[in-house]
């Protein structure tokens, strides 16, 4: 077998082997061929596979983090042995009896990992805030319709549109039942129209980007 | 429904079976058909037709052009975006071919380390395209503000940068997150004309009200399709076309079916 | 730069400090605004309260820390609910944080289980994370337990009363995600209802709720939570008003805020486009 | 109340407070409280899912009850890892294989139904003998969810009948969008809130 038949062919073999499966399980009954089994097991292989797949990540962060520490990166290095330690600590707690259960391991998630990460995601707050005022600009009858639509749907959530208007939650759940809910079904369809499309490129190796591929 | 043997449709799935079956000779055609040389046109984008304006724009008043191609990296949980990051360096080819031929310096912004050496290539072939070489070096400038754990770092780097150089002219394209928002406000607190596109769903809101021109969704493949001149992926930009032109008709000639009191539903369940 | 320019261009840190100062007020002085029950809330609380005793309920915790403060009430008052009533449940997880975020809110939970009388391992039963997304949760609705073979503790599933019969999707009376987003609703859709007609019920950050409306104007999800507004109803259904309920009066705050600096964004946009054309003129 | 005491409750104020100095401006407290959350994060992610590895795959393999599952699934996973060879790198594309094949079959079937299929059922709608209201809002939407579809047809101009059609099915995006931001901003001021409940309550005891 020429490298070039592993290197290349093999992967799309398999993709296209493993997709087939997949999709004909599920249209076809054929227990002679043990077809049903065969893709139970595949998508359980393919979960712990995904797995292992995260593993690689964490170690391809660890290994750019080491990087910055062996050279010295200016204004990173210190923050890399910060993550480093911190993750090794989380490890090291997490293999303390049953994977992952002591109440340390629990703690250590509880308190600073749950504060730096809702901290870090309510900034989205400020910026929504500002951008509000300095660039929801209504420059067209498109921005127009998004605004209205926002300000009502704002009114429905919060209570205090109920306390104002009763029509406004009455307004706001029309605009999510039928403008809302048509525009992102026509744009879900579409979208799953594209994933069959894409599908059989991935399926037949025409898909840039799949297999690390440009 | 039996095939042979033990071997059966299973009920329920018979007409899904049909249509992925034609969905896919559907497309498999127009693909074939297009590596053949027969390639579709693509229909004009408002979003894409206003890049040379804006870059023209920017010539004018000597003030520089930022793209940036999306902030997903190519693997783990953002591997699934990885289309829309391709779509968004196609673009770039041709905004670079542009900033090139119009002699206007281009920063590219990134968050991801495994997009620089795409980007370099991309940008030294359209210089050398454009018979520019050594203006790589000199006009374009590759700015990497990599993300840990939240794009802030990202979103700030950016923002620091705009009020530098205040672009005349923004054109992101590509997967972003809630960073969308934040360079979207200060490009349009800059004045540049911007341009952006994405198929996440979350953030196209902001792009349309703080952007000039927005690519939805689907738009910026068919986008990148048309810079590119990628034959399959054009190909199977018609095929699909025909496909959502088939699933029109079975919601327009379901409903007045059903309507007239033929059960059109059974079939769709069959 | 005219007045109004610089009125548009204001630092932006003055507009975060109207949002911290407005926000603080109001959660030191609530005012009490009434919360109405949605239909869509009503209708997550009564799938629930409908199953027969002894159904088993699959309760997918699909999100982590960053997600909490949206969805944790809403886990919580789910297992108040489910804990009060004669319903089964195993908790399970598409997303890493599943475990510790479940373990958390059992731990705060303690009294209510024990006066509840709910055994561990007959009644409700915590599994660990599995990886994978959309082929997990294919794996998972196609093969339970050799899926996930232990559960969080250890235990292996074949020495565990409650998942004796379950087997597939089809054993479950009722999928409950409570979910951040990708893997959650649409892989559920895509491997569990689609394929096995389980009934769907979804706890929606606010932020998605919109995007899954089609499933739940189409039925393919039968009730949602959506986002802390929704939790609040909830936790006013099951007789409970707890964090979510107690945070709506800064919400509605929150919201006004934006809404006026939309309104006052424009006003000047307006202003200065109007002030623009009469110079030229 | 009081000030807390809980040195757990302190650990998580101070945290909070380090991350909330990006609003002023970027700087090293913002950045050691990222890092402290990279690295935590990084290592809960790890037992999380070593504690699958180890339960699904290396388990079955040494006890016997799955040695052919077990033995495949830790070679393609090994197989991974090769990715750190310039030599050998290529092996990892096996591993990926399997796993993009598999994941496309499952996501090109499930669209199929739960996406287009049930989605068009949902459109189809018998309108005889529905109040008016719920009848206007029936062809109504079939229309909305026709003109959306038709605003993603790209090998056709927009001239015209399609023109128009993709015209309102921009609008309702629009709409759609709208709505998505409404979303957006309770999602995110929630956030905002819980944080302050936490430093205004939990920690500093006020009210």
């Amino acid at each position: 077998m020429s490298s070039t038949f592993l290197n290349k062919e093999l992967p799309i073999i398999l993709i296209f082997a493993t997709g087939v499966i997949m999709i004909a399980s599920y249209f076809v009954s054929a227990p002679e061929i043990y077809l049903d089994p065969l893709a139970s097991n595949l998508s359980q292989a393919a979960s712990l596979v995904a797995a292992y797949a995260t593993i690689l990540g964490i170690v391809t962060l660890a290994i750019i983090h080491i990087n910055h520490v062996v050279k010295r990166t200016k204004g990173q290095w210190i923050y890399s042995i910060v993550a480093l330690a911190l993750a090794l600590l989380m490890i090291v707690v997490g293999f303390i009896g049953e994977l992952g259960t002591h109440p340390y391991f629990i703690w250590l998630y509880q308190y600073p990992l749950i504060a730096l990460d809702t901290t870090i995601y309510s900034l989205l707050a400020f910026y929504i805030v500002s951008a509000a005022f300095r660039a929801f600009k209504v420059r067209s009858v498109e921005a127009l319709i998004l605004v209205v639509a926002g300000i009502f749907v704002m009114l429905m959530n919060a209570p205090v549109g109920a306390a104002i208007w009763s029509g406004f939650p009455t307004i706001g759940n029309w605009i999510m039942s039928v403008p809302n809910s048509s525009g992102f079904r026509g744009f879900i369809i579409g979208a799953a129209i594209g994933a069959i499309a894409i599908g059989l490129r991935v399926l037949l190796g025409k898909e840039k980007g799949v297999l690390g591929r440009s | 429904m039996a095939i042979g043997g033990t071997m059966q449709l299973i009920a329920g799935r018979v007409f899904g079976a049909i249509f992925l079956l034609i969905s896919f000779l559907i497309v498999y055609f127009f693909m074939t058909r297009a590596v053949k040389g027969s390639v579709p046109k693509v229909r004009k984008m408002a979003g894409l037709e206003a890049i040379p304006e804006s870059i023209g724009r920017a010539a004018e008043t000597g003030r520089p052009v930022h793209y940036t191609p999306g902030t997903a990296g190519f693997s783990g949980a953002a591997a699934g975006f990885a289309a829309q990051t391709f779509a968004g360096l196609s673009v770039l080819t041709h905004v670079s071919r542009l900033t090139a031929r119009y002699k206007v310096p281009l920063y590219v912004t990134l968050a991801y380390g495994e997009h620089i050496p795409l980007v370099e290539s991309i940008l030294r072939e359209s210089y050398n395209l454009e018979g520019r070489p050594e203006a790589v070096a000199t006009e374009t400038k590759i700015l990497y503000f990599p993300i840990a754990t939240s794009n802030a770092p990202y979103a700030s780097g950016v923002l620091g940068l705009f009020e530098r150089i205040k672009p005349a002219s923004n054109i992101m394209i590509g997967p972003f997150y809630f960073e969308a928002l934040a360079i979207a406000e200060q490009g349009f607190i800059e004045g540049a004309m911007q341009i952006a596109g994405t198929a996440m769903t979350y953030q196209i809101p902001f792009f349309v009200v703080a952007c000039d021109y927005t690519l939805i969704g689907e738009e910026i493949f068919a986008a990148g399709a048309v810079v590119s001149q990628d034959k399959p992926l054009l190909g199977s930009i018609a095929g699909q076309d025909i496909i959502k032109i088939i699933t029109i008709a079975l919601l327009l000639g379901g409903f007045i079916l059903q309507n007239l009191g033929v059960d059109f539903l059974s079939l769709l369940k069959f | 730069m005219s007045s109004l320019e610089k009125l548009e261009k204001i630092d932006r840190r003055i507009v975060y400090l109207i949002l911290i100062i407005v926000v603080a007020a109001v959660l030191l002085r609530p005012i009490g605004l009434p919360i109405p029950i949605s239909a869509s809330t009503k209708k997550y609380y009564d799938a629930i309260n409908s199953l027969p005793p002894g159904s088993v309920v699959a309760l997918g915790v699909d999100f982590d820390a960053g997600a909490l403060p949206e969805l944790g009430p809403m886990l919580e008052a789910t297992l108040k609910m489910l804990f009060n009533s004669d319903k089964k449940f195993v908790i399970f997880s598409l997303w890493s944080g599943g475990p510790a975020v479940s373990t958390i809110y059992l731990n705060k939970l303690k009294d209510l289980i024990e006066s509840s009388g709910k055994k561990y391992g007959e009644d409700y039963v915590l599994l660990p994370y599995i990886a994978g997304g959309e082929t997990a949760a294919a794996a998972l609705a196609k093969d339970f337990k050799n899926t996930v073979k232990n559960d969080y503790y250890g235990t292996s599933v074949d020495k565990i009363p409650l998942l004796k019969n379950i087997n597939t999707a089809k054993d479950f009376a009722l999928l409950i995600t409570i979910t951040a987003g990708t893997p959650g609703v649409e892989e559920y859709l895509r491997q569990w209802v689609s394929p096995f007609g389980i009934k769907f019920c979804v706890g929606a950050l606010g932020v998605s709720a919109p995007n899954y409306m089609p499933y739940y104007t189409s039925g393919q999800i039968y009730g949602m939570i959506q986002g802390s507004r929704g939790a609040a109803e909830y936790e006013l259904l099951i007789g409970s008003p707890s964090t979510a309920a107690s945070s709506m009066d800064a919400l509605s705050a929150g919201h006004i805020v934006t809404i006026v600096f939309i309104l006052l964004g424009n006003i000047v946009f307006v202003l200065r486009k109007y002030s623009r054309k009469e110079v030229k003129s | 109340m009081a000030i807390s005491t809980d040195p757990s409750v302190w650990v998580a104020a101070l945290l909070t407070i380090m991350a909330y100095t990006i609003i002023y401006k970027d700087n090293p407290l913002y950045k050691l409280a990222e890092h402290i959350l990279v690295g935590l994060s990084a290592g809960y992610l790890f037992i999380q899912t070593w504690k699958m590895i180890y339960k699904s795959s290396i388990v079955p393999l040494f006890n016997g009850s799955g040695i052919l599952f077990g033995g495949i699934t830790i070679v393609l996973g090994v197989l991974l890892f090769t990715k750190f060879s310039k030599r050998y790198g290529w092996l990892s594309n096996i591993s990926i294989a399997v796993l993009v094949g598999t994941a496309t079959g499952l996501t090109v079937r499930g669209y199929l139904f739960a996406q287009l299929i049930d989605q068009v059922k949902a459109s189809i709608k018998v309108v005889g003998n529905l109040p008016p209201l719920d009848m206007f809002n029936a062809i109504l939407s079939l229309i909305m969810v026709v003109c959306t579809l038709s605003y993603f047809l790209f090998t056709f101009e927009q001239k015209g009948a399609l023109g128009w059609l993709a015209k309102f099915g921009r609008y309702t995006m629009m709409a759609a969008f709208g709505a998505a931001y409404g979303g957006t901003v309770m999602t995110r001021l929630t956030i905002f809130i819980q944080r302050m409940q936490y430093l205004l309550f939990t920690w500093l005891g006020l009210a």
